[in-house]
């Protein structure tokens, strides 16, 4: 519902200029990519235990981030472009912890 | 007061403008291809009603089967097969697209002083992925049905029967990407097209309702999407993700498919809802009772929506603990409802009531509803649902809720925008006939099957104990009746588009932006830019503003 | 009268002479469950009267004709909090009282008599303890907690008895329980209520409530020769399961003996209650819990064992007390030489021919 | 409940004048017309995440359940063509990326160019993936009815792709359950591949409007769109490669 009283804010700036991004940008970020995707590899092939699938994930999350943010324009567009992003992630986190509630619990006593 | 309103005009003289958005192209190729939002609804209208009758003619099949114990009219096979289309074909092609596709389509827009919907095309496009996936499931209906329940539930669905899962399957995704983008364009189109001046809380309470149903459509379908390609592709190729004897967990099926049909009956119900909101108001002369309440219980509705599917799984063997968490939030998403039902009934308080046709529908609407309402905490209380579930408790509550709350919000809802759909009113004595025949209907079909439940008759059954025949008999002699209050309605609208007395532009004194503009509307619905100065449901600005124009041409 | 047709005299008199709103109370859980269902239905009942109510009030108060000139109203924060809290307050107490009875109904005592029950299209088997096999039919006695172990076949089913307020659903590959105690004599509906397929309403019985004595009785005249247990000896003896599974001290498998109910040390260092979906769990997936101290070396036996089957194992290591019954089973296997030949002869070794479990 | 800022009031609808021609007819700038198609592509992603959503919570179940699985599953994947393609998809991103910077900044040579690269990166993704398939087709890796347990009960037989794992074998009940790993592999790499076959065939069309010049005189909302689908597809192939190359490989 918070929802709701931001979008009447971010409505209404309907009328911003269209932000173009420096090509440098890009390319700073397609290395990063590239940096984020060796590192991700290399950390992979070394036993970390329980950590590796964290780290694993905690890279890819870094590297969407960035695609979202530069290669999307996210970080140059309205509060209305986050706010349906955060919708988006929010419902997707809804399914796999609400499923997994049933999952996880399922072993505490006899079903 | 009464000398302020001004009178209907003159029914002889008036005459149907001539510009309007039906008269403005003939032709089958200028409908096929209109990118008009009102021209779609109409073609929706159409088809609806079209699948409507067909799943009806399906229920009028199963409730004579059920008239004696025996399977004596069909074979079991074909009992299930017809109840499975009855599901499919009611729930995909009538109620889902019901109320947002024709109304919502036709109205939005103009509630919001648009000239149409953000993407016409994708509106076009969303009647075509329809009118496909419905001509989808006749073909399967045709070529041997299906007898999977609408629910599909694995491993039944993918391992253990030969009928045409996958084209039902087929259908029904693409009947989703339909209802998605129905959906994708309302939210575009509530945000990004209001007139100036529309804010949000300026916005008719029948707009709140869409955007809730909305973000249902968009976030909800994908998930049955991809449960419905994961069984596909488990039939054909032979996959392993529900099945359990490759270890799979056929309850993961369940997870993902109710994840999005449990907010479907949110998307069902949430348009009929804002549907009685502008009824209720128009006919009481009065702004509804609580508006930010009313517009945001049907947000809660939605946000909550999210969180509750498991409590159709309480007895499927899911952890006891997540049924605890579930029946709760199940309770809270009770609560909304609850708001709405007294906020309409207080709307009611120090109005001026007249009782037309959407007028007595809404009324039906209001009772059946929180019966329909009511049953639903008897199931989401997961220890009654133990013995109600599964039964004809769960038939006649989920009845009451769709065809006792949205098909006669639908109807309320034809009624009273039909003279702005056509121009021309319905007739208003032989309607009122057929709400109230509508509602004793309804009532002796589905009432009888609560106590059925509660004996204990299982859903879904061709034959059964006799002694749940007599109830069953009832049911059977309700339906009937039910059937007639259906047929009426399309009988005397149709025979209206010709004979109907002339609307004229606002009938019922309605405050809606769509009640400011001629009927029918004109292709582009306005002839300037409205600009919103006043909240929605003010009755005093409607009179002032009647104030000026007789002054004007006095 | 004499214009009515006797046709619907005749249902009339029907439904006069059964007329009723609830099915027979017979089960200790049923009184429980109809006074919930009561308060609910009385709370909706109250809910239901107040629309109305106010709606006809309203209306006939308000109508046009008396009341010509509407008062706006915005709204009013304290009624809408009314109908807020009050209905959220009776929707939590409905929660709370109906979670009690769902962990009532779904949660054993440790007294009770387990039955087992396969689902299949379109047919329920129970299987008594003893070994008494049935159809469509179930035989319990009053005043005996009876606890059901559920499992399906092929599809969902659902194992419904109206009357005594129970329903749980038997899914395939994992064991659900239900339990009831009985306690009025009679026949009652039993109904698969979840949709499972071309005669899915022809899965229907009936079940038996008997007093104890009467109980026993049919035990004794319905048995067919071997135990549940017996039959599972012969399973464990044909699949060479002691082959492992003794008590020797250099036994490739854990001991079987008064596993049932024990807390297992995993080879993850977890541990887990070996219950009966535990021990079931154990012969299809050994692979995923390791006993401490052991090699994963299990083969499983998916695919060679029916749930029957499955079902006559758990019931014969559960009643497992001591090895002397395990080593039994060794013996008989190390005697004989080929494998093919170790199911007749083992069974030929135990008292009583009867059918073993394909 | 806020005044809505007062824009300008009245604008008469019909004021067509020095409208350009790309704008429909039911919006009132330009302005409008690409925020709101804009709005309605990130709803549309939206629906892509949910549609994934479905797929990502099956593989966090299973994994959970079928770790030893998940891991012989895993070690049948090559690192080298996932992290290859990851590279592939990266850079045709990267291209996407500067296509629309062309087109903003109206180059119509340098969008076609990039949009070329775009696509052919793309189709090189699907090439390595290919090859990928097939691999698991020879090795009877395909779920279904001559799935083969071979590579799991016998590694030998089938060494996995670095051989310093020494897989051991599987238990035959766990062997069974990489079904399960690559039923969710196919489902999900599948599904991501269905998206670049669209995607590629989307980009066709538009390197031929490029061409003409459709994009490079001010209106770019299209291929800012489209670029959204195009990252997002190379986002959901840096979860994929994570979750299904990468974080199994340790038993």
């Amino acid at each position: 519902m918070s929802e709701q009283a931001q979008h009447l804010e971010s409505e209404h700036p309907v009328e911003h200029e269209h932000h173009v991004v420096n090509p440098s940008v890009y390319v700073v970020i397609f290395f990063a990519l590239l940096v984020g995707t060796a590192l991700t590899v290399w950390a992979s092939f070394i036993d970390l235990g329980p950590w590796n699938p964290v780290i694993a994930l905690a890279i890819a999350t870094g590297k969407a981030t960035l695609v979202v943010l530069y290669f999307m324009h996210v970080k140059y567009s309205s509060k209305l472009t986050k706010l349906t992003i955060g919708a988006g992630i929010f419902t997707f986190l809804a399914l796999i912890s609400m499923t997994l509630s049933d999952y996880i619990s399922r072993a505490w006593g006899r079903w | 007061m009464s000398d302020t309103i001004v009178s209907l005009p003159d029914q002889s003289t008036a005459r149907i403008p001539k510009v309007n958005y039906l008269s403005k192209e003939n032709g089958l190729l200028s409908w096929l291809l209109t990118s008009d939002h009102k021209r779609i609804a109409i073609l929706y209208l159409i088809s609806i009603t079209f699948f409507f009758f067909i799943g009806g003619a399906l229920a009028g099949l199963i409730r004579l089967e059920l008239l004696t114990p025996q399977s004596d009219l069909m074979a079991t096979d074909t009992y299930n097969k017809v109840f499975t289309m009855h599901g499919v074909i009611m729930i995909f092609f009538f109620l889902v697209p019901s109320v947002p596709a024709t109304l919502g389509n036709f109205l939005i827009p103009i509630m919001l002083g648009a000239k149409d919907l953000a993407l016409p095309k994708i509106n076009l496009l969303s009647w075509y992925l329809y009118m496909a996936g419905g001509l989808l499931a006749l073909y399967t209906m045709m070529s041997g049905g299906v007898d999977t329940g609408w629910t599909f539930t694995t491993p039944l669905s993918t391992h253990y029967v030969n009928t045409n899962v996958l084209t039902t399957g087929l259908a029904v995704f693409v009947a989703g990407f339909s209802s998605i983008f129905t959906g994708l364009n309302f939210i575009v189109t509530i945000h990004k097209m209001r007139a100036p001046g529309m804010t949000w809380f300026r916005m008719p309470l029948f707009v709140w309702a869409h955007y809730a149903a909305s973000i249902l459509m968009v976030l909800g379908t994908p998930v049955l999407a991809i449960a419905i390609v994961l069984v596909a592709l488990e039939r054909t190729i032979g996959i392993g993700i529900f099945d359990p004897a490759k270890g799979g967990d056929p309850l993961l099926f369940q997870h993902l498919f109710w994840f999005y049909s449990h907010p479907a009956v949110y998307i069902m119900i949430l348009p009929g809802m804002g549907v009685i909101s502008e009824v209720i108001s128009t006919f009481s002369r009065k702004r509804v009772f609580g508006y930010t309440a009313v517009a945001f219980s049907s947000v809660a509705i939605a946000v909550f929506g999210f969180f509750v599917w498991a409590h159709h799984m309480f007895i499927m063997g899911i952890s006891n603990y997540a049924v605890l968490v579930f029946s709760l939030l199940t309770m809270l998403v009770a609560v909304p409802s609850a708001i709405k039902i007294f906020n309409w009934a207080f709307t009611l308080y120090k109005g001026s009531i007249t009782f037309e046709t959407p007028m007595l529908y809404a009324f039906g609407f209001m009772g059946l509803f929180t019966i329909g309402g009511m049953t639903g905490v008897f199931l989401g209380t997961s220890g009654t649902d133990i013995h109600l579930t599964e039964t004809y408790f769960i038939v006649a509550h989920f009845h009451f809720v769709m065809v006792g709350g949205m098909l006669m919000a639908f109807l309320a809802g034809i009624h009273f925008w039909w003279p702005k759909i056509t121009g021309r009113m319905y007739p208003e004595k032989i309607s009122q006939l057929a709400a109230v025949v509508t509602f004793i209907g309804f009532n002796l079909t589905f009432f009888p099957q609560f106590i059925l439940g509660a004996l204990g008759m299982p859903r879904r059954y061709a034959a059964y104990p006799p002694e749940f025949q007599i109830l069953n008999v009832f049911s059977t002699a309700g339906a009937t009746i039910l059937g007639v209050g259906y047929l009426l309605p399309v009988l005397y609208l149709t025979w209206s588009l010709k004979y109907g007395a002339i609307a004229g532009n606002n009938p019922w004194q309605a405050t809606g932006l769509e009640w400011q503009i001629q009927s029918p509307p004109l292709t582009e619905n306005f002839t300037e830019l409205p600009i919103m100065d006043h909240e929605a449901y003010d009755y005093e600005w409607l009179e002032n503003q009647k104030a000026k124009e007789v002054a004007s041409v006095g | 009268m004499s214009h009515i047709s006797p046709v619907i005299w005749q249902y009339l008199v029907k439904w006069m002479t059964n007329f009723a709103l609830f099915p027979p109370e017979a089960s200790r859980i049923a009184p429980q469950m109809d006074a919930l269902l009561f308060f609910i239905t009385l709370v909706s009942l109250i809910g239901l009267t107040i629309v109305v109510l106010l709606v006809v009030s309203f209306s006939i108060l308000y109508s046009k004709k008396r009341h010509p000139v509407a008062v706006q109203i915005e709204g009013s924060t304290l009624l809408e909090a009314t109908w807020t809290i009050i209905p959220l307050g009776l929707f939590l107490i409905m929660f709370v009282w109906g979670a009690l009875i769902y962990f009532r109904v779904y949660t054993p005592p440790a007294n009770a008599m387990n039955i087992y029950v396969v689902g299949k299209q379109w047919m329920w088997k129970a299987e008594h303890p003893g070994g008494q096999h049935e159809i469509n039919s179930l035989h319990v006695p009053t005043g005996q907690p009876v606890q059901l172990t559920l499992i399906s076949q092929d599809v969902f089913h659902s194992f419904s008895i109206p009357a005594f307020r129970v329903k749980r659903e038997a899914i395939p590959g994992r064991y659900t329980t239900v339990w009831f105690e009985a306690t009025t004599p009679g026949t009652y509906h039993l109904f698969c209520t979840q949709y499972c397929g071309t005669n899915h309403s022809q899965m229907i019985g009936d079940v038996v409530v008997m007093t104890p004595g009467d109980f026993k009785a049919w035990l004794a005249s319905s048995t067919s020769g071997a135990s549940l247990a017996q039959n599972g000896e012969r399973l464990f003896a044909s699949l060479s399961c002691a082959a492992c599974h003794n008590t020797r001290p250099d036994a490739r498998g854990p001991s079987l003996a008064n596993v049932y109910g024990s807390k297992l040390p995993l080879s993850t260092g977890e541990s887990i209650t070996a219950d009966d979906a535990y021990l079931r769990e154990a012969i299809l997936n050994p692979s995923q819990h390791i006993t401490q101290g052991y090699a994963p070396i299990m083969p499983t036996y998916q695919g060679q064992v029916s749930e029957e089957g499955i079902i006559a194992l758990v019931e014969y290591i559960k009643n497992l007390n001591s090895d002397y019954r395990i080593q039994q089973t060794t013996n008989t296997t190390d005697l004989l030489p080929e494998s093919e030949g170790k199911a007749a002869s083992a069974a030929a070794k135990t008292t009583a021919p009867g059918k073993v479990n394909p | 409940m806020s005044d809505s800022p007062a824009i300008a009031h009245g604008a008469p609808a019909d004021a067509h004048l020095e409208h350009p021609s790309y704008l429909r007819h039911h919006f009132n700038s330009v302005e409008q017309q690409a925020d709101t198609t804009n709005f309605a592509m990130w709803l549309f992603l939206l629906t892509e995440i949910m549609f994934f959503g479905g797929l990502f919570t099956a593989y966090l179940i299973y994994r959970n359940w079928y770790y030893p699985a998940f891991v012989a599953g895993s070690h049948q994947l090559n690192v080298v063509w996932g992290t290859l393609n990851t590279v592939v998809l990266i850079g045709s991103s990267f291209t996407m990326a500067m296509g629309v910077w062309c087109a903003e900044t109206r180059r119509r040579r340098g969008l076609v160019l990039c949009l070329t690269l775009t696509c052919i990166l793309g189709l090189c993704f699907l090439g390595i993936k290919t090859v990928e398939y097939r691999e698991k087709f020879e090795m009877h890796h395909v779920p279904g009815q001559h799935y083969s347990l071979q590579s799991f009960l016998d590694p030998q037989s089938n060494p996995a792709v670095f051989a310093e794992y020494h897989d051991k074998p599987l238990a035959l009940d766990m062997a069974r359950h990489t079904e399960i790993y690559f039923s969710l592999y196919f489902a999900l790499t599948g599904m991501h591949a269905l998206h670049m076959i669209i995607g590629i065939g989307i980009l066709v069309f538009m390197i031929f409007r490029a061409q003409a010049g459709a994009y490079t005189a001010g209106h770019v909302t299209f291929v800012e769109n489209f670029g959204y689908y195009w990252h997002f597809v190379d986002l959901v192939w840096i979860y994929l490669f994570a979750l299904l190359y990468l974080i199994s490989r340790h038993q």
